[in-house]
């Protein structure tokens, strides 16, 4: 259903005939050659794409603050200021790059690498469309929560080597709490797990479909309740307001990146606003249908039976398609995230464990097994079937 | 090739980091470079197909048990004797010349006797025809809850005694 | 008809449960205490009344009830050592329980207005409930262990209520003296009934009944005292402490010290009459063991003597106190001269109009208050004239002394003329129970000259305290003071007991009831015992419910005409003596503090020394704190303090010492040598050479542990054949 | 070319790797890291030994459990370096050498 972006391209015949050429000429089965250099290629593509993402997420969070602060926001460089972060990414190679004399030098140059390691390795998993997905991993949301959590190591580390103390208290703040909110963000995503059957993207979006009503955060009240939980949980596992204790100005200068400058400063705020996309990705996907475009119109069939077109356009038309459903509901996601930054203020640091360890897990905990009991009772059909099912059979005797 | 590629990549990760966990006189260092061999071996079980192991390696040291440990030194780092607040420098009890010498002793010992082992069970393997690779989720997920349900049973009461023991222990006592 | 168990338990549990509840909710909910121990009393007069009617109506005159269960058995063997616990009901029983539970319902109903107003209100019933409950338990025990305990249990409650006041020293002093006075008696009837058990091989009084049937007592020696006549002896020694007969009376008078209601209910109606019932179990026993001369004599010189002393009294419970002993005396001297149905209707109508004498005293006591010391008067002198002011307490108490005088036509004469007449009889058959007789006349005389003595002092005449007179307030018709009196008053006419007026079978005025009371009660030796077998206590009587045949009033007891004739006659001159006797005792009362006419003075000067004899008491306290405890008493403890430190501490105990001084020499040096030096630390010494061989491996190094853990493995896979 | 004798080779050096630092290091965290090692190398052949020799899961079951047990064990053992680095203000291995506080 939701192949990898080799299996994708094997399908088309023009791909298959440029690996018998290679082959050819190179004189050995040149099958995973080609493997190697299309994963490579579509990795480098998305990395770079997701980094232009990154550096325009700063744009869109100084414009959408300055709508809602009733300001113009940025709007020299280039068209409406689009060109900001163009700028200040240069500002940030230019600077002067200074280390703490106390710090040590090792984990200091290490941190920001590791936190950008481990939100580009997330990447590989993510569903942009049936067809660009770097790799369909069976154990894809596993694997996305263990990289992912190399960013609170990054954190940690960042906080650490600095060797100052508002550094060391964000790093400790910011781990503490990332590892935490793991634990609602990870029982929420069971609840997916138990009701699509997998852990891959693949089965989770394979499981729902393109109207509101197939999605899963609809599938049943557990899940809504657990979509919520999950995209609390994200906010705070990315340090965003009103979790953003890690590097409240107000008490700790900036947190763990208050000694850095330049560009390692630069990667840790990249790595920041694409964590943000890749969370609000997977929310997309596991809760709001992913890139599941209503009447089937992402598998292209529609196209090539109804209008005529040859079948590797009808398809790619469907992948277009699906990429824009998914980016559309990502991007709502990005701009609530943005939205909720600027209007929550920051809530306090015990408030922050209270929120996860005395409301957000037991209410995730009662989701699992809520999700458990229903999917049990009504053999995995969601609350639209069930109800579906009670009305026509008109004397609401439910399943079975 | 490719999966040649990725295993020797990770177990260049795996020793590199092993071996630094060895001989780091740093322990933050030590601990960095104990999760790059922890991610190598994460890796090497994506060579032999156990992906659901690899994520759960993933998962449960690099989220958890390495942030621990860094937790733990800081917690434990500004011994009285540092001069340094946050015991970046001194971190005491990183070994010396002598313990060192006993260790290597040590090794020299039972590597002779695993080695010895080994050859045995070496000269009597025969590498049969391994199968493709599939995915083990689903046959994990069954396999815990029919034919292991016990041992499943047992290691959650005792990470739920873990959970409370953990918390009971190092809870800040007045006096 | 049926009993079981659970019809007649309530009898004794339900004062018992409200003690025990009382006890704990007493000091918060006093009223509440005094409601459940007055409704709970209410309720056990009930059950009883239901027993004694049926007794009465229903079953025959030999019917019994008789449950037990075993306590505890030790047997072994041919040594029977087993002892049951059970009641025993028979007609007797039943008409004791019926007498003590109504007259303690009305002295508890009196008694919440006597003690209304004392800091002890509650507790007070709190004894009450206690005391009921061990009387009704003594009456309904079917053998002499059970006896004693209760008996035991109403001394405590005696004890304590005696020194209620215990704020005042005499109170104190009085509680303790009745309480060792009475334990002379009891620890001779603890032997008797240890000799009872030696014969016997158990103390069921259906079973010495039928042991002194069979004649087990015969030939039978103590001491060269035949057992017979030792056991007796020993258990009446019992009833002289407990009933107050001379020479253990001493104790009585002081009892007075405790409250009004309690004197009436434990040292008038029911605790003393317990020692008198006593005698009346056994006295199968006491004929066995030919006491009844002594029995006679101690009765009739109690009664003669007690009299006496209380021509000089002016406290006017003092006077009742003695006149108490009187009656008991009587009572005893009933038992002496064979006339069991004549001493056990006096107990019952004794108690009757003794209860209502002391509870119309106390209403007379508790009216009058002396505005300066704060306290009632009990002195006669002070009183006089109070009849217009207290007209129910002067009717009530005018009846009762009308009945305890022996005037014809109420309970005291029926009763008390019937045991004189029977003294009358024997002291004709035998001219040694003259003496009893003679006394028994003479302290006819000599209470009604008291008793109305009292009436005139207290009720007639002038007031002579007249402040106190004024301030005494005119008694109106109430349910806890007066109607107590005057129902009890009700029960003091003769009729109620002999169905007839004169007590002597003249006018009849029931058929059916006539003279129950000698159909009712009846000498155990005239009944067969051998086939009382005790049930047990699930057991329920007569389930088939069948009808029993009343036996009737035989006239002749069993006897030949002529002899019956006799002894009819010998009571008609008895009667007709004793009524003599009454009124001229009434008369020289009369002249003598009503009309004034004769002056009291006069005698008093003429029989000066007996008069300090008498206001004395004769002497008997002194002799026996002058003579026997100091005397007597404390060099006897001298001596056996002497044998005891000088003898038996210096030369046994000493010796001993000496002996073992020696032997430990022998054993220390054994200790020393062998077991400490070699032994003990010998082991300690190779302990430590092993230890410090062994402690060098345990360092309490991890690594250490572990490098050990290695080279072992290693050393084990290396010896491995693989 | 890769069989498992590499796996066994890697495992090997992991083993080796840890007992090393378990014999040298004095502090317990560091110690502990050893611990890790060990866990990891027995995980890692359990693996192996599941992929090359027996063909089925029940290998890749047990490196779960160690990998359960590695967790706990790393939990409660650093929460009793935390305690004891709050009685003794030291986590050096040969202070804990006595019974007593």
């Amino acid at each position: 259903m939701s192949p990898s972006l080799n299996e994708y391209l094997n399908q088309f015949e023009g791909h298959q005939k440029v690996i018998a050429t290679v082959t050819e000429v190179l004189g050995f089965d040149a099958t995973g050659l080609m493997t190697f250099i299309v994963f490579f290629t579509g990795a480098f593509v998305v990395v770079n794409v997701m980094a232009l993402v990154g550096g325009l997420g700063t744009y869109a969070e100084r414009k959408i603050s300055a709508d809602i602060q009733l300001r113009q926001g940025p709007n020299r460089v280039g068209p409406y200021g689009l060109l900001q972060f163009l700028a200040d990414g240069v500002k940030m190679i230019m600077k002067e790059d200074i280390f703490p004399a106390q710090a040590d030098k090792t984990l200091f140059n290490l941190a920001p690498l590791l936190a950008l390691i481990g939100v580009f390795a997330t990447l590989a998993v993510v569903p942009f469309s049936s067809g660009l997905t770097l790799a369909n991993l069976n154990v894809g949301v596993f694997y996305l929560i263990g990289v992912s959590s190399l960013v609170g190591v990054a954190v940690f580390l960042g906080g650490y080597s600095a060797n100052s103390k508002w550094s060391m208290l964000g790093g400790m703040r910011g781990a503490s709490q990332i590892i935490s909110y793991e634990v609602p963000v990870t029982i929420s995503i069971l609840t997916i797990v138990l009701i699509s059957g997998g852990m891959s993207f693949g089965s989770f979006v394979g499981g729902q479909g393109g109207f509101p009503h197939e999605w899963y955060i609809f599938h049943n009240p557990f899940t809504f309740i657990g979509f919520f939980v999950f995209f609390v949980g994200m906010l705070a596992e990315t340090n965003r307001a009103p979790f953003d204790l890690p590097e409240a100005e107000s008490e700790l200068v900036s947190g763990y990146h208050t000694e850095y400058t330049g560009m390692r400063f630069g990667l840790f705020a990249l790595a920041e606003y694409i964590e943000v996309f890749v969370l609000c990705g997977v929310a997309a996907a596991a809760f709001l249908g992913g890139y599941r475009v209503p009447f089937n119109l992402g598998d292209g069939v529609v196209f090539v039976e109804k209008l005529g077109l040859p079948p590797i356009i009808g398809k790619n038309i469907g992948q277009v398609l699906q990429l824009g459903a998914f980016l559309t509901k990502t991007l709502f996601l990005y701009y609530v995230v943005i939205w909720v930054r600027w209007t929550f203020p920051r809530i306090r640091v015990d408030q922050v464990m209270t929120i996860c360890w005395k409301y957000l897990t037991p209410l995730a905990l009662f989701n699992l097994v809520g999700v458990t009991i229903w999917v049990f009772a009504f053999d995995g059909h969601s609350i639209w079937d069930v109800l579906g099912h009670m009305l026509s059979s008109g004397s609401g005797g439910g399943h079975h | 090739m490719f999966e040649n590629t990725l295993f020797f990549l990770s177990a260049t990760l795996t020793i590199v980091g092993a071996a630094g966990v060895v001989f780091s006189k740093n322990l933050m260092h030590a601990c960095v470079l104990l999760l790059g061999s922890l991610f190598g071996i994460a890796g090497l079980y994506a060579t032999i197909g156990a992906d659901f192991l690899a994520a759960s390696q993933l998962v449960i040291y690099a989220g958890g048990v390495v942030i621990l440990m860094l937790f733990a030194v800081m917690l434990t780092g500004g011994s009285a004797d540092s001069s340094n607040k946050f015991g970046i420098e001194k971190i005491p009890g990183m070994g010396s010349t002598k313990t060192y010498v006993i260790a290597g002793f040590s090794v020299l010992v039972i590597s002779f006797t695993i080695l010895k082992l080994m050859a045995n069970f070496m000269k009597s393997y025969k590498a049969g025809e391994l199968p493709a690779f599939s995915s083990t989720v689903e046959e994990i997920g069954t396999l815990l809850v029919t034919d292991h349900v016990l041992a499943f049973e047992i290691s959650s009461i005792l990470l739920l005694g873990a959970l409370v023991g953990a918390a009971v222990i190092a809870r800040p006592r007045k006096g | 008809m049926e009993y079981t168990i659970s019809t007649i338990a309530p009898i004794v549990l339900l004062p018992f449960f409200a003690f025990v509840i009382n006890a704990f909710i007493v000091k918060r909910f006093t009223s509440l205490a005094v409601f459940i121990s007055c409704a709970s009393i209410i309720g056990s007069f009930f059950y009883a009344a239901r027993v004694f009617f049926d007794f009465l109506n229903v079953f025959s005159a030999d019917y019994y009830i008789h449950k037990t269960f075993t306590w505890f058995d030790l047997s072994y063997g041919s040594f029977p050592f087993k002892l049951d616990m059970g009641i025993y009901i028979d007609n007797m029983t039943a008409t004791m329980l019926f007498m003590v539970t109504g007259v303690a319902s009305l002295i508890h109903i009196f008694s919440t207005y006597y003690m209304h107003d004392d800091k002890r209100y509650g507790r007070f019933f709190v004894y009450l409930s206690l005391f009921t409950s061990a009387m009704l338990a003594l009456v309904l025990s079917e053998n002499l262990i059970s006896v004693f305990i209760f008996w035991e249990l109403m001394g405590f409650c005696s004890y304590s209520l005696i020194g209620f006041y215990y704020e005042k020293e005499g109170a104190g002093n009085a509680s303790i003296k009745a309480f060792m006075t009475t334990r002379v008696g009891d620890v001779f009837f603890l032997l008797g009934i240890l000799a009872i058990w030696s014969v016997v091989g158990s103390v069921s009084f259906v079973d010495i009944y039928q042991a002194i049937g069979m004649g087990k007592f015969n030939g039978l020696y103590a001491l060269g005292i035949p057992l017979a006549t030792f056991a007796g002896f020993s258990i009446f020694m019992g009833t002289i402490g407990k009933s107050a007969q001379f020479p253990l009376q001493v104790w009585l008078p002081d009892a007075m010290w405790g409250p009004t209601p309690c004197s009436a209910l434990i040292h008038a109606a029911t605790m003393v009459a317990a020692g008198v019932y006593l005698s009346l179990r056994c006295y199968p026993l006491m004929e066995a063991g030919h006491l009844t001369m002594f029995i006679a004599y101690i009765g009739g010189i109690t009664a003669f003597g007690a009299a006496t002393i209380a021509l000089v009294q002016t406290d006017i419970k003092a006077v009742l106190a003695y006149s108490t002993i009187s009656q008991l005396g009587y009572m005893v001297l009933g038992v002496g001269v064979g006339s069991y149905n004549a001493a056990f209707m006096h107990l019952i109508t004794h108690a009757v109009f003794k209860a209502c004498l002391f509870l119309s005293a106390g209403s007379v006591i508790h009216s009058l208050h002396d505005h300066h010391t704060h306290a009632h008067v009990q002195e006669m002198p002070r009183m006089g004239g109070l009849r217009t002011k207290m007209p129910y307490t002067f009717l009530a108490m005018l009846l009762c002394t009308f009945a305890i005088a022996g005037i014809p036509f109420f309970s005291g004469f029926v009763s008390k003329d019937r045991i004189l007449g029977d003294a009358l009889l024997m002291a004709l058959d035998n001219k040694a129970y003259w003496g009893p007789a003679v006394l028994g006349f003479g302290g006819a005389l000599l209470t009604a000259f008291y008793m109305f003595r009292m009436m005139f002092l207290t009720f007639f005449g002038e007031p002579r305290d007249k402040e106190l007179y004024d301030h005494t307030k005119k008694e109106g018709l109430s349910w806890n003071r007066n109607v107590p009196l005057l129902i009890l008053s009700v029960f003091t006419l003769g009729v109620f007991f002999s169905g007839s007026l004169t007590g002597q079978g003249f006018i009849k005025v029931s058929s059916e009831k006539y003279e129950w009371f000698k159909t009712l009660i009846v000498n155990p030796t005239k009944t067969d015992f051998s086939g009382r077998q005790a049930q047990p206590l699930s057991f329920t009587a007569n389930p088939s419910g069948e009808t029993f045949s009343k036996s009737k009033y035989d006239s002749t007891y069993g006897l030949s005409e002529e002899k019956a004739h006799h002894i009819h006659h010998v009571h008609h001159i008895g009667a007709l003596v004793s009524i003599i006797i009454a009124f001229s005792g009434v008369f020289i009362s009369a002249m003598m503090y009503f009309w004034r006419s004769w002056n009291p003075g006069f005698w008093v000067s003429l029989f000066s020394r007996w008069y300090r004899a008498l206001q004395n008491k004769y002497y008997f306290d002194d002799f026996y704190i002058k003579g026997l405890i100091q005397k007597g008493l404390l060099p006897l403890n001298r001596l056996l303090a002497f044998i005891d430190m000088g003898l038996y501490d210096r030369y046994a105990i000493d010796g001993w010492e000496k002996v073992n001084r020696a032997l430990f020499t022998i054993s220390k040096w054994f200790d020393n040598i062998i077991v400490d030096t070699v032994a003990v630390d010998g082991t300690g010494a190779s302990v430590r050479f092993f230890n410090v061989i062994l402690r060098t491996i345990q360092s309490g190094k991890i690594q250490f542990y572990f490098i050990m853990i290695i080279l072992v493995l290693t050393g084990y896979i290396w010896t491995l054949k693989i | 070319m890769i069989s498992l004798s590499s796996y066994l080779f890697i495992s090997f050096t992991l083993f080796i790797a840890g007992i090393a630092v378990m014999i040298a290091r004095k502090n317990i965290i560091a110690m502990m890291l050893g611990i890790e090692l060990i866990l990891n190398s027995a995980a890692l052949n359990f693996a192996a030994y599941s992929r090359f020799v027996n063909n089925n899961l029940e290998g890749h079951l047990m490196s779960l459990f160690i990998i359960v047990i590695a967790a706990a064990e790393a939990a409660v053992g650093l929460a009793i370096v935390i305690r004891f680095f709050q009685i003794k203000e030291t986590i050096h291995i040969d202070d804990a050498a006595q019974l007593q506080s």
